[in-house]
């Protein structure tokens, strides 16, 4: 803690970065990762909103068995919808891109991230491909859902799969561009002092996920463009007429997209640990244990994608293979969740809204990680495979987990954004409301998956009884719609009523918890030295710390 | 309306077996589910701020505690991977004395067909007891031949054949569905799986499956045929070819004569083609097609009478090569009404 | 890449090469080669999923992929093969004159490495226009006479054109951010005679665009008899 | 953290010399690939283990060197050979094809499932083969 003793009169407060500028220009061509964060913060909530009332549209359409009000055609452009804005729009960037651009040049003491202009070039290419997704949506939208699975996304769907394509051909290079710049700040610029292992896990996390980004993405964007070229030329690598197999399309797919669900998970799983960590004030149970899991899943991550694949004629001998590392890939997981509970063990809790996210999270997020054992291991993924089961797990794990994780974190972090406290009755209220909600909606699903409701199923005319778990869903989702809109309204209020904060409302730990908030344009005065332990909360080691702290800034600069 | 169902039924050895492993891993789910979500809410309640209570030497870092909460899940997760395996490598090898029965998927409907050709759409009778094998193939896009009651799944790929099998042991009426996204009609390309006691199967079998006439061949169906048997397909292949130009496409559309005139593809022109091909010969090629028109009407002799011809024309106009156009020939069957006489 | 040459290009420089979110030029020059080297990884699974592909279709269709290579002509790729190893060489030396701020240097090499550019573009373009003739490109106007299986011919030259397309856009990418840099070097921009860094990362750029090539070349024009 | 300006000094740089050589050493591995497919060494797999040498050993000269990976910073060693490593990871699809044919499965016609088999129509008879014709309508 760099407190200087307050002998002389304290500096002039410091334009925050958001006073520093207010044309249009000042925001739209800044390098200042913070503001850029913002302008994540603004695009990545309108697309969650887009694929949000998809939802919505889907799960009234499933209200009644012959349908509400859509057609076949236009049920699987609104499916297929919901799942490309969600996946590539919303749940890759969120937590990366807005928590993660603003926080880790903060938690790393640098001024601003490796290369400014390259983050504000991802933000554009991620308009650029927003902007190409709302075309696709006005010219009549995509059916092929997000999977795109040749020989129907590349050889019968007359639908704009090619305009698609380059949408996600962008999304991925937005998410590379940030990756590249994690990866160059974490690596080079952490403050002197700050070693890996008094990193924040945050930090860990997203190093881990940045990773994954830049080994994984460009891989579906190849594949995406393989697809579009054999729409146009039937160059013939999945379309079995000319020799092709569609399974390499399934291989290539899915060797990006199950490390893009650790890409997913992986951030809101720092914010959790943050989370836990500030609000039962222990350092976080088994620290390198949990450092190390982000680097075990981003590892393993990339060995398991042929779960996806168990009944899609892929050989029995590979799925054993497969089925085998997928069982590995759970433990990592599962010794952060034990972590986190063994963290709030002998804590001081305070159960604020962010802290009621963090223990949902842990709750749904197991939930989803053990239904996921039925989908690695071969005998029950082939009953269950591409049934709601399947749509009820990924859920659990997306919403329950990577949303839950990203609500918690903008809950933590909004007074270090804005300078600006929300009513906190009413951030525990909506926590409370979404979990409920999103439980009425998703367990129902899991049953309705066992009993074989296939996913992507526009009619259950001829299986009523599949009908019952239906009306529980939706009315679930009205209740989950109503839950994620409360932050909106008073997220917005507190930015003109809320109660200013000073640096560090909640207490925590970490350094960006020690310049004021919201933040001056180069983070801090002066560059801070760390001599602290990571996660250092009771108080005679902070006092014993604070005596000798001028021999250990001489022997980390010396 | 409300007699909620929470499990499909069991109705082959393999949904016994699926059953015990699913439950299981169930068990096994909300085992740890309320194990560590009772320990987080109660730790949550007990350590509260303000709550007095002990909170000393809390460790932050445990070797053995972390090695024991790693290993013991993972040799549960080996278990079940072992059981799991087990029974899958069972489910991919099927018996050598199967009853064999060929599934085509195409787009929006699945057509069953028995060794002793009876053919049935969208519709599956199976005899109980005896392990049947289905080889399965897909004529356009990626299919998946999933029967809930049978625990069964199998994607069914254009390319390459799949199989897959089981015994069916309770005779009754399950369900059919179709789940890989194969396009706008995915979710109504489903049916039943009807199985029947042996005996009744056999007689099923013998008076050549449901008493429904088997639907007529329409038309593209028979031109196709016709196109076959003259094996006209040698010259008229995909692309142009020395021998032939190709048809693919051609309906109404602008030809070039030698002559340089131009002349529509329409009907006529095409009835034209296979009655006297030398009246027009297209640009570039020679007189070399022979003439299909019959000696007379009823000794046709290798001539295709006016109701072939009308079929062939009828197929050369289903016959459209750019991707956009969904496959051609059979439109999609009135599928998902239920079968009128259901068995007991 | 052409978004980090870009933002090199037209970075406004405060005191010398130093960017405000430094401390020293050193840190600044590691972050800049790990973001670049983290660019090049990327580039690499970019590249290996068509490597993948091709590697899996030629073993699924040995004979077939043999016959098809027949039609490509291997002398004038390994002219183009030599080329863009000179131009390499060339990039090597330009980056070296680049670490002693010797200008004339600098544009003498880099020159080298647009002109070879410019040749290998020329020499592809001549290849494409030859197989177009030859209606060996993909799509309606395919038609293949040889000993191979048509349909696997028409993959193997789908993949041909996918590979070693996508490396001549790589190759393009390259002749137009060596161009800017040569008008940098050209202009006396300090953002590039000062720090040798903007220089050496297009070199780094250049050289993994020549060992795709590299890898390109034995696999396509010279496939053995199976 | 003096500024150091001549940052030149404390940077190595490589002799003409090393380049030179590096050069004609790519230049002879170029001609020994030619020279190699000519050569019918009984089997392709000889071939193909020969010409993936060559390459690769021109691969990692151009990056030692050319790239000056060899002086640079172990991070930077890491990432230039974790990217190849990780390439190497795709192969694992391998096994699926390779293992494929190890699960018999019978064909429409009754023969063994071959890669492009022709399209059984719904006019088709399972067990008798229709006269031989194209693949597709």
């Amino acid at each position: 803690m760099s407190a200087v003793p307050a002998t002389q009169a304290p500096a002039p407060k410091p334009k925050s970065y958001l006073e520093n500028g207010h044309t249009v220009a000042s925001w739209l061509l800044t390098g200042d990762h913070k503001r850029i964060a913002i302008l994540y913060l603004i695009s990545v909530s309108i697309f969650f909103l887009v694929g949000g009332i998809a939802a919505g549209m889907i799960r009234t359409e499933l209200l009644l068995p012959k349908g509400v009000f859509l057609e076949n055609d236009s049920y699987n452009k609104v499916f297929t919808l919901h799942g490309i804005v969600m996946i590539f729009f919303f749940l890759i960037p969120a937590i990366p891109a807005v928590l993660g651009n603003f926080l880790i040049p903060l938690m790393v003491g640098a001024r601003d991230l490796a290369f400014p202009r390259l983050n504000l070039l991802s933000w554009y290419v991620y308009m650029a491909a927003g902007t190409l997704g709302v075309i696709v949506i006005l010219l009549g939208g995509v059916d092929t859902g997000w999977t795109f699975y040749t020989p129907y996304s590349s050889l019968y769907s007359n639908s704009q799969v090619g305009l698609t394509i380059a949408a996600a051909f962008l999304a991925g290079f937005s998410s590379i561009f940030t990756g590249i710049n994690f990866i160059a700040t974490i690596h080079k610029m952490r403050a002197p002092g700050l070693t890996w292992f008094r990193l924040p896990l945050f930090v860990w996390a997203h190093y881990a996920t940045s990773v994954i980004i830049i080994l994984g993405t460009p891989v579906i964007a190849i594949t995406l463009l393989l697809v579009g070229v054999e729409r146009v030329f039937r160059i013939g690598i999945f379309s079995p007429e000319l020799g092709g197999d569609p399974i390499l399309f399934q291989h290539l797919f899915w060797f990006y997209s199950h490390p893009a669900v650790y890409i997913m998970i992986l951030p809101a799983m720092g914010v959790i640990s943050e989370l836990i960590s500030a609000f039962s004030r222990r350092p976080v149970f088994g620290y390198h244990f949990v450092a190390f899991s982000s680097l075990a899943i981003a590892g393993l991550g990339f060995l398991v994608w042929g779960h996806h694949m168990f009944v899609s004629g892929q050989s029995m001998y590979q799925g054993v293979v497969f089925s085998l590392i997928s069982f590995l890939v759970a433990v990592p997981s599962a010794i952060k969740v034990f972590n986190w509970t063994a963290t709030i063990y002998k804590g001081t809790v305070k159960l604020d809204t962010p802290m009621i996210y963090a223990l949902g999270f842990i709750g749904l997020f197991l939930i989803g990680g053990l239904t996921g054992l039925y989908l690695s291991s071969m005998a029950t993924d082939i009953h269950l495979h591409d049934t709601y089961f399947v749509v009820a797990h990924f859920h659990y794990v997306m919403v329950g987990g990577t949303i839950m994780g990203y609500l918690g974190g903008i809950h933590f972090w909004w007074p270090k954004m804005f300078g600006r406290m929300y009513p906190d009755n009413w951030g525990k209220l909506s926590a409370v409301i979404v979990f409920i909600g999103f439980n009425l909606t998703f367990m129902p699903q899991f049953v309705v998956g066992y009993l074989g409701m296939p996913r992507r199923y526009h009619y259950y005319y001829l299986q009523p009884e599949f009908q019952p778990y239906h009306i529980m869903s939706t009315l679930g989702s009205s209740v989950l719609g109503v839950g994620y809109f409360m932050p909106v309204l008073y997220l917005l209020w507190s930015l003109k009523y809320g109660k200013k904060v000073g640096d560090n409302p909640w207490g925590a730990s970490g350094l960006e918890w020690e310049t004021s908030s919201p933040p001056p344009t180069t983070n801090f005065l002066e560059m801070p030295i760390v001599t602290k332990e990571v996660y250092t909360y009771d108080a005679e080691k902070a006092e014993e710390e604070f005596e000798h702290r001028q021999e250990l800034i001489e022997e980390v600069t010396g | 309306m409300w007699r909620l169902k929470f499990a499909p039924d069991q109705a082959s050895t393999f949904a016994e077996q699926y059953d015990w492993l699913f439950w299981a891993t169930t068990a096994l789910t909300i085992f740890f589910t309320i194990v560590v979500g009772l320990l987080v809410i109660f730790f949550a309640l007990r350590f509260r701020e303000g709550k007095k209570v002990d909170r000393s030497n809390a460790h932050d870092h445990h070797l053995m505690l972390e090695l024991t909460w790693s290993i013991i899940p993972l040799i549960m997760g080996l278990g079940i991977f072992g059981w799991a395996s087990y029974l899958f490598v069972e489910t991919r090898q099927p018996p050598k004395n199967a009853l064999d029965i060929y599934v085509i998927g195409k787009q929006w409907m699945w057509h069953a067909q028995h060794s002793n050709g009876v053919r049935e759409n969208n519709m599956l009778h199976l005899p109980s007891g005896t392990p049947v094998r289905l080889t399965m193939i897909s004529q356009d896009v990626i299919h998946s031949f999933f029967i809930p009651a049978f625990r069964m799944k199998q994607d069914v790929i254009p390319g390459r054949y799949t199989q897959m099998w089981f015994t069916p042991t309770k005779p009754g009426v399950y369900n059919l569905f179709c789940t890989e996204y194969c396009g706008t009609q995915h979710s109504e390309m489903g049916g039943y799986v009807v199985v029947m006691e042996p005996s009744e199967y056999q007689e099923w079998l013998a008076n050549g499956g449901d008493n429904v006439p088997v639907k007529p061949m329409t038309m593209v169906q028979k031109g196709e045929k016709i196109f076959k048997d003259k094996a006209c397909f040698k010259c008229h292949g995909d692309q142009d070819i020395h021998e032939g130009p190709s048809l693919v496409g051609i309906y109404n559309q602008r030809r070039v004569m030698k002559d340089n005139s131009v002349r529509l593809a329409d009907d006529e022109y095409l009835r034209q083609a296979m009655y006297d091909p030398y009246a027009h010969i297209l640009k570039g090629y020679e007189n070399t097609m022979p003439s299909y028109k019959p000696k007379s009407t009823d000794d046709l002799e290798g001539g295709l009478s006016e109701e072939d011809v009308l079929n062939v024309i009828e197929y050369i106009k289903s016959l459209r090569s750019s991707p956009t156009a969904p496959a051609p020939a059979i439109p999609p069957l009135a599928t998902g009404v239920p079968p009128t006489e259901v068995p007991n | 890449m052409a978004a980090i040459a870009a933002e090199q290009a037209h970075s406004h420089d405060h005191h010398g090469p130093l960017h405000h979110q430094f401390e020293d030029l050193d840190q600044q020059n590691e972050a800049y080669l790990v973001g670049m080297w983290a660019f090049l990884v990327q580039e690499v699974m970019f590249f290996g999923a068509l490597f993948l592909t091709y590697t899996l279709m030629r073993w699924q269709y040995p004979m077939d992929w043999y016959f098809a290579h027949n039609e490509l002509d291997w002398k004038l790729a390994g002219f183009n093969t030599f080329n863009l190893l000179l131009s390499s060489f060339f990039a090597a030396m330009g980056v070296r004159s680049a670490q002693l701020k010797d200008r004339k240097g600098v544009l003498l090499w880099l020159g080298g490495v647009l002109l070879c550019c410019l040749v290998f573009l020329g020499i592809k373009y001549v290849e494409y226009a030859l197989k177009w003739e030859h209606h060996l490109v993909p799509g309606p106007s395919f038609f293949y006479q040889g000993e191979a299986n048509p349909g696997v011919a028409q993959m193997f030259f789908g993949l041909y054109f996918a590979m070693t397309g996508l490396h001549g856009i790589h190759v393009a990418v390259g002749l137009i951010v060596f161009g800017i840099l040569w008008l940098m070097w050209y202009f006396r921009k300090t953002i590039v005679t000062e720090d040798y860094m903007p220089t050496e990362m297009c070199g780094l750029y250049w050289h993994f665009v020549d060992l795709v090539w590299i890898f390109l070349y034995p696999l396509f024009y010279l496939i053995p008899h199976p | 953290m003096s500024h150091s300006n001549d940052h030149a000094a404390n940077h190595h740089v490589d002799s003409v010399g090393t380049y030179i050589a590096t050069f004609g050493a790519l230049t002879i591995l170029m001609i020994a690939t030619i020279a190699a497919a000519q050569v019918n060494f009984g089997h392709s797999i000889v071939n193909n283990i020969i010409a993936m040498t060559i390459a690769i050993l021109k691969a990692t000269l151009v990056i030692a060197i050319f790239m000056a990976v060899r002086r640079s910073s172990g991070l930077v060693k890491l990432y230039a050979i974790g990217g190849f490593v990780w390439f190497l990871l795709f192969f694992i699809m391998f096994c699926d094809y390779a293992t494929r044919s190890w699960e018999p499965v019978k064909g429409w016609y009754g023969e063994e499932s071959k890669v492009v088999p022709d399209y059984p129509h719904v006019t088709d008879h399972p067990g008798e083969r229709p006269e031989k014709h194209d693949s597709g309508h």
